[in-house]
């Protein structure tokens, strides 16, 4: 790994998004934990942070994306703020959605990130219309956006998945599909409820140029995902990907995740942990251990504090309760 | 001018299709005018993007439509018929109605979704409901329900420019049913259309249902009772002061629909006005059944201008 | 014996398979005790065919379900959340709720249909709705809001039991309620049961919103106000009987709910009341807005003990 | 086509099921057309009759069916009566519903038949749910039943296509999917709207065993499903069928399908009509044209039969109309 042309600036660039996501992730749920701060579930992406770290970075900032429920990584490394994320994961004034969405809801427009989603597979008709938004405007104005959109292996299970891969080549819009596949839904194996062989098979069959990536390499990543990008945004057709990767958390932060083979995580924090991949990346790269630490406690500091804004932030005021509910008919004007 | 309803409603979309061009609409079978004709000559005019063709794909369709709205355009989704939008449920009820608000008013999902709905000879249970009660009870959603073709034009030219998801339920026992349209014409969303006045009995109602209760109150005229029909024209916002300055001078309310009378809007209606004055009330809708085929049969399960007219006789007995 | 409200739906369905083979249950992660437990221990008890799980498939569970009721199997389908069964609205209201009628009572489906629902720690827009209403509008369903644990128990029972397709909409926040059961109540389906006993008020509810008002009941006694409170338990088929006798002593009724005011179910009952006699109404829903994360926001969209026992005083006056 | 060993009984009985459903649905078209005497849409099966007609010879009366908008065909070659189901089409007392359905809900449980259905699509779960039903049921008494799911290819950009397919793989059931590919979806070239190599493709992707047949002609068809028919009933898995095939008619009796190229219905009706090509294999075979005439006509005299029976049946009786809503809150009882 320590090829004379290897590039330093970027793997850095990628364990810092990564050890941010953790840092942002597990600050959470520590405050959720010991401090019963966050009000909902959370969903961690411990051990997944590869994906966003290689992918995100090649987008634009006025790309879009859409997530899932599990969408801390993607949301922050498509560049939303850390703090107003924390706010709203303690449902405070200030946070990404004011207060009103929670982890399953966070999205934040200003840097194209259309929403996570609470309904699994929900958002991948959603994303697959914001792409075809992106046609129509082009033909009036010009519009060379293109769209991201992420879902885990138990979405393939779902309707909106034909759906939307079918839309996406029907009317040849410019979106990537990236499937997350960390082996469970929820408490259950995938593999156990899914029929013929996953994901790739699946896209394929839609006529979608489909690619499958170790989802924890994430130079693998980005370096597949350059391409990618890059195509998607000249041929504007859609293209797909299947990320394999491992989920080291359980589904919420408070699942213990018995139901998981004895040992399986233990194996996969050893083996597969895209942190500690990367670190040694670096490390064979050139990178001291105390640049590696650096960026640790870098990430560390940054969420700390967002944590602490956060747990100092009021609720939102009260009077926000009935506003963008509507217009006509709104609430604040006739709730009953 | 006179247009017949499917005609307005195609002018209308033409109108603002002309003056917006983020304004499309999609679903099946659109390039060839929509299953009612209702999209006829379109494709021609706007071309196959903005009068786009789907794929058989409910949830698709809703789903893309939201994403497009989402990032700028101002999407005309058709259901074709209003039960095969059940397909697209959670689309609607989960994602569009709730996104501005779940996302802290980031989003908008300025859509009109078409479902046409209701009793249409010999269509049997699954594609004859009618469900605007459905999404009246949805927060989030403008719901309208236009009964002639004046509304089907000016309200769905405010619909469009509504910034709102609106869920649009035409009536598809009167595509082809003619009136007068005058294009000025600006009666907003949320108003209500005194179509008869009258001081005996007020009937609230929209819909086909609505046209009924004109028959019946115009019946009525030669038997020397004034019955005030009131066309609500949308379930939300709806017109709580017409509805109760007419019952306050009246004192006798009926509401007529032609969906399941358990559950219905009229419930809300009568609830409303029985919260707040002294009224005689009475509901006419559906009897909580299924909707056959044999024509007789679908018969009994509808409400019918007589059976209005006979509601007014008895409540102002 | 006292259990919790989910303990007690899980001994009523474990009783029902241990004498009906063709009892199963199928939805996600049932294998592992659902998502709030209500199923634990019985994949050790029945195995994996008989506790399934389930892809993430909701409109598959629903669709394949009643495939499997119309040959002669009973499947209780479990939604995880009533906000996800609209994934499967098709397959519950078009299919499932029609086909015995469509095809002329060839076929059955007897099913039961779970759909926790309802406010639950900051679960947010997406994951608290209440939407009984919608399916007491359907005709064909049956609709069960049991608020009791001894009411889990004993109409699970008989919903299983049930030949109709049965949406049970169990409520979140009172899954670990307790609460005496005895196995030999059997206060059937679609009939109401008078939780307190009043003279002055009726406060009609269901679900969690009927604790709250026995709550308020409560507390207005030292007040020296009778509040009769009558827990539907179902909402179709509801007991108007116990509702017109009781209103018709007191002259005055409330009805409280958790889900939107505008379109709720309080609408069906106070309006239903108001056709029949002279009364003193009000709803006590929540506003017709969405639910958010944040607690202070949250709590704003709830009805309240306090707020039953207000109007219950108000209403006195 | 004169082969020693061809089976002209076998023949013969599948050109006279085929003749059988083009009389129902010609004389059907007819009484709409003619009298108005059928209420509702209807929508025929004309050109696509080798399918069920090669197909369902080999079921069971108990063996299960679920069927499209577009099944006449289905159900009379599964054996329903052809004058229940004229009277249903007239909705008439004495139909195989009662009335009550018509020609888009149309069943007859005692042969099997579970149901036509008016949304498009959804049978693909309930087809999938039946056999999943027979599963069950054989653990319990023994059942051997397998169950046979048809749809067209407009379905298979519905959501239900994916999750019938896959329940049907996760749980290993006994069903066959057929895709009956008449290449429209009502006034839609299904080829426009579909991304990918279509239905075979798709079901492959779920790793179910996947047929493609020429569905325009008898012989292959009925050669084929007898293996596969047999395979299902002794594998108690899953496999599907890409039939593909020709909508000579319109998409309703009344549609004039102007839409289609000019000239296209009028090359696949010389080319391709399986009623026409049995005619041909029969005649090479040793049939007179004498006997292919008698079949021809003692369809129609079938059909007329069926008519004439029908349009002087009366209405259901009015006091059914609350029947079989539901038990438990019946509108016989409540209506309000
Ligand atoms: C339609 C729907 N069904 C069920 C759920 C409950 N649920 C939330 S996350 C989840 C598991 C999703 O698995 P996967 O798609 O692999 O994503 P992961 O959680 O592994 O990231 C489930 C079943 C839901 N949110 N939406
Ligand atoms: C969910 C749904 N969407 C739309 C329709 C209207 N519709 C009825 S038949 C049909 C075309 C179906 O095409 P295909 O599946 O190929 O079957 P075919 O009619 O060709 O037999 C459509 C769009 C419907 N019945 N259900
Ligand atoms: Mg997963
Ligand atoms: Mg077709």
């Amino acid at each position: 790994m320590s090829q004379t042309n290897y590039d330093l600036a970027r793997g850095r660039e990628m364990l810092e998004c990564m050890e941010r996501i953790r840092a942002f992730e597990l600050t959470a749920k520590r405050a959720a934990v010991d401090e019963q701060l966050v009000l909902g579930a959370i969903h961690l992406s411990v051990g997944q942070e590869a994906i966003p770290a290689g992918l995100m970075r090649h987008l634009r900032t006025d790309d879009l994306l859409l997530s899932t429920h599990r969408g801390h990584g993607h949301t922050l490394a498509k560049g939303a703020p850390a703090e107003a994320m924390m706010k709203e994961l303690l449902g405070r004034e200030g946070g990404s959605c004011g207060g009103k969405g929670g982890s399953m809801h966070i999205a934040d427009f200003g840097v194209g990130m259309l929403g996570a989603n609470g309904v699994v597979a929900a958002n991948i008709t959603i994303g697959a219309g914001a792409a075809h938004g992106i046609k129509l405007l082009d033909k009036i104005r010009g519009d060379d956006r293109i769209c991201v959109d992420v879902f885990g292996d138990g979405a393939i299970n779902r309707g909106p998945f034909l759906e939307g891969l079918n839309w996406a080549g029907v009317f040849d819009l410019p979106v990537l599909f990236v499937c997350e596949d960390n082996r469970y839904s929820a408490t259950t194996k995938t593999s156990d409820m899914t029929a013929g062989d996953g994901a790739a098979a699946r896209a394929r069959s839609f006529g979608i140029v489909t690619h499958e990536v170790d989802g924890n390499d994430a130079e693998a990543v980005t370096d597949l995902t350059a391409q990618i990008v890059a195509r998607i945004r000249e041929t504007r057709r859609p293209e797909f990907l299947h990320a394999k990767t491992y989920r080291l958390d359980g589904h919420t932060y408070f699942d213990p995740a018995a139901y998981r083979p004895a040992g399986e995580a233990e194996a996969e924090a050893q083996r597969s942990d895209p942190i500690m991949r990367q670190r040694s990346v670096l490390a064979a790269a050139g990178m001291s251990q105390d640049e590696l630490t650096a960026i640790h406690d870098a990430a560390q500091a940054e969420m700390a504090a967002a944590l602490d804004e956060a747990r100092s932030a009021p609720w939102p005021d009260d009077a926000t309760v009935f506003d963008d509910v509507q217009d006509l008919g709104s609430p604040a004007r006739e709730a009953f | 001018m006179k247009m017949t309803y499917a005609e307005a409603a195609r002018e209308a979309l033409a109108e603002a299709m002309r003056e917006d061009p983020t304004v499309w609409a999609v679903g099946e079978d659109l390039g060839r005018g929509g299953v009612f004709g209702q999209y006829k000559g379109l494709r021609e005019e706007f071309g196959e993007d903005r009068i786009s063709d789907a794929p058989i794909s409910e949830a698709g369709i809703m789903g893309a439509a939201f994403g497009a709205a989402m990032v700028g355009t101002r999407p005309v989704v058709e259901m074709r018929f209003a039960d095969f939008a059940l397909c697209a449920t959670d689309e609607l009820v989960n994602q569009i109605a709730k996104a501005r608000f779940m996302f802290g008013g980031q989003s908008r999902a300025p859509m009109v979704i078409r479902k046409p709905m209701g009793l249409w000879r010999s269509s049997a249970a699954q594609h004859s409901q009618s469900l605007e009660s459905w999404y009246a009870h949805i927060p989030g959603l403008v719901v309208a329900c236009p009964s002639t073709p004046q509304d089907n034009y000016s309200m769905m030219k405010q619909a469009v420019a509504c910034d709102d998801p609106v869920v649009y339920l035409e009536h598809k026992d009167i595509w082809l049913s003619e009136g007068q349209v005058d294009r000025a014409e600006n009666l907003p969303l949320g108003k209500a259309r005194i179509r008869r006045e009258g001081g005996d009995v007020t009937v609230v109602s929209w819909s086909q249902a609505c046209n009924l209760a004109v028959e019946a109150a115009d019946a009525l005229k030669s038997d020397g009772l004034g019955v005030e029909v009131i066309d609500l024209r949308t379930l939300w916002p709806w017109d709580k002061d017409a509805v109760m300055e007419s019952v306050g001078r009246t004192g006798r309310l009926i509401v007529a629909h032609e969906s399941v009378q358990v559950g219905g809007f009229g419930a809300e209606v009568v609830a409303y006005v029985a919260e707040r004055m002294a009224v005689k009330a009475r509901r006419l809708g559906a009897p909580r059944s299924l909707i056959a085929y044999a024509p007789n049969l679908e018969n009994q399960v509808r409400v019918t201008a007589d059976m209005i007219a006979d509601a007014a006789r008895e409540i102002c007995q």
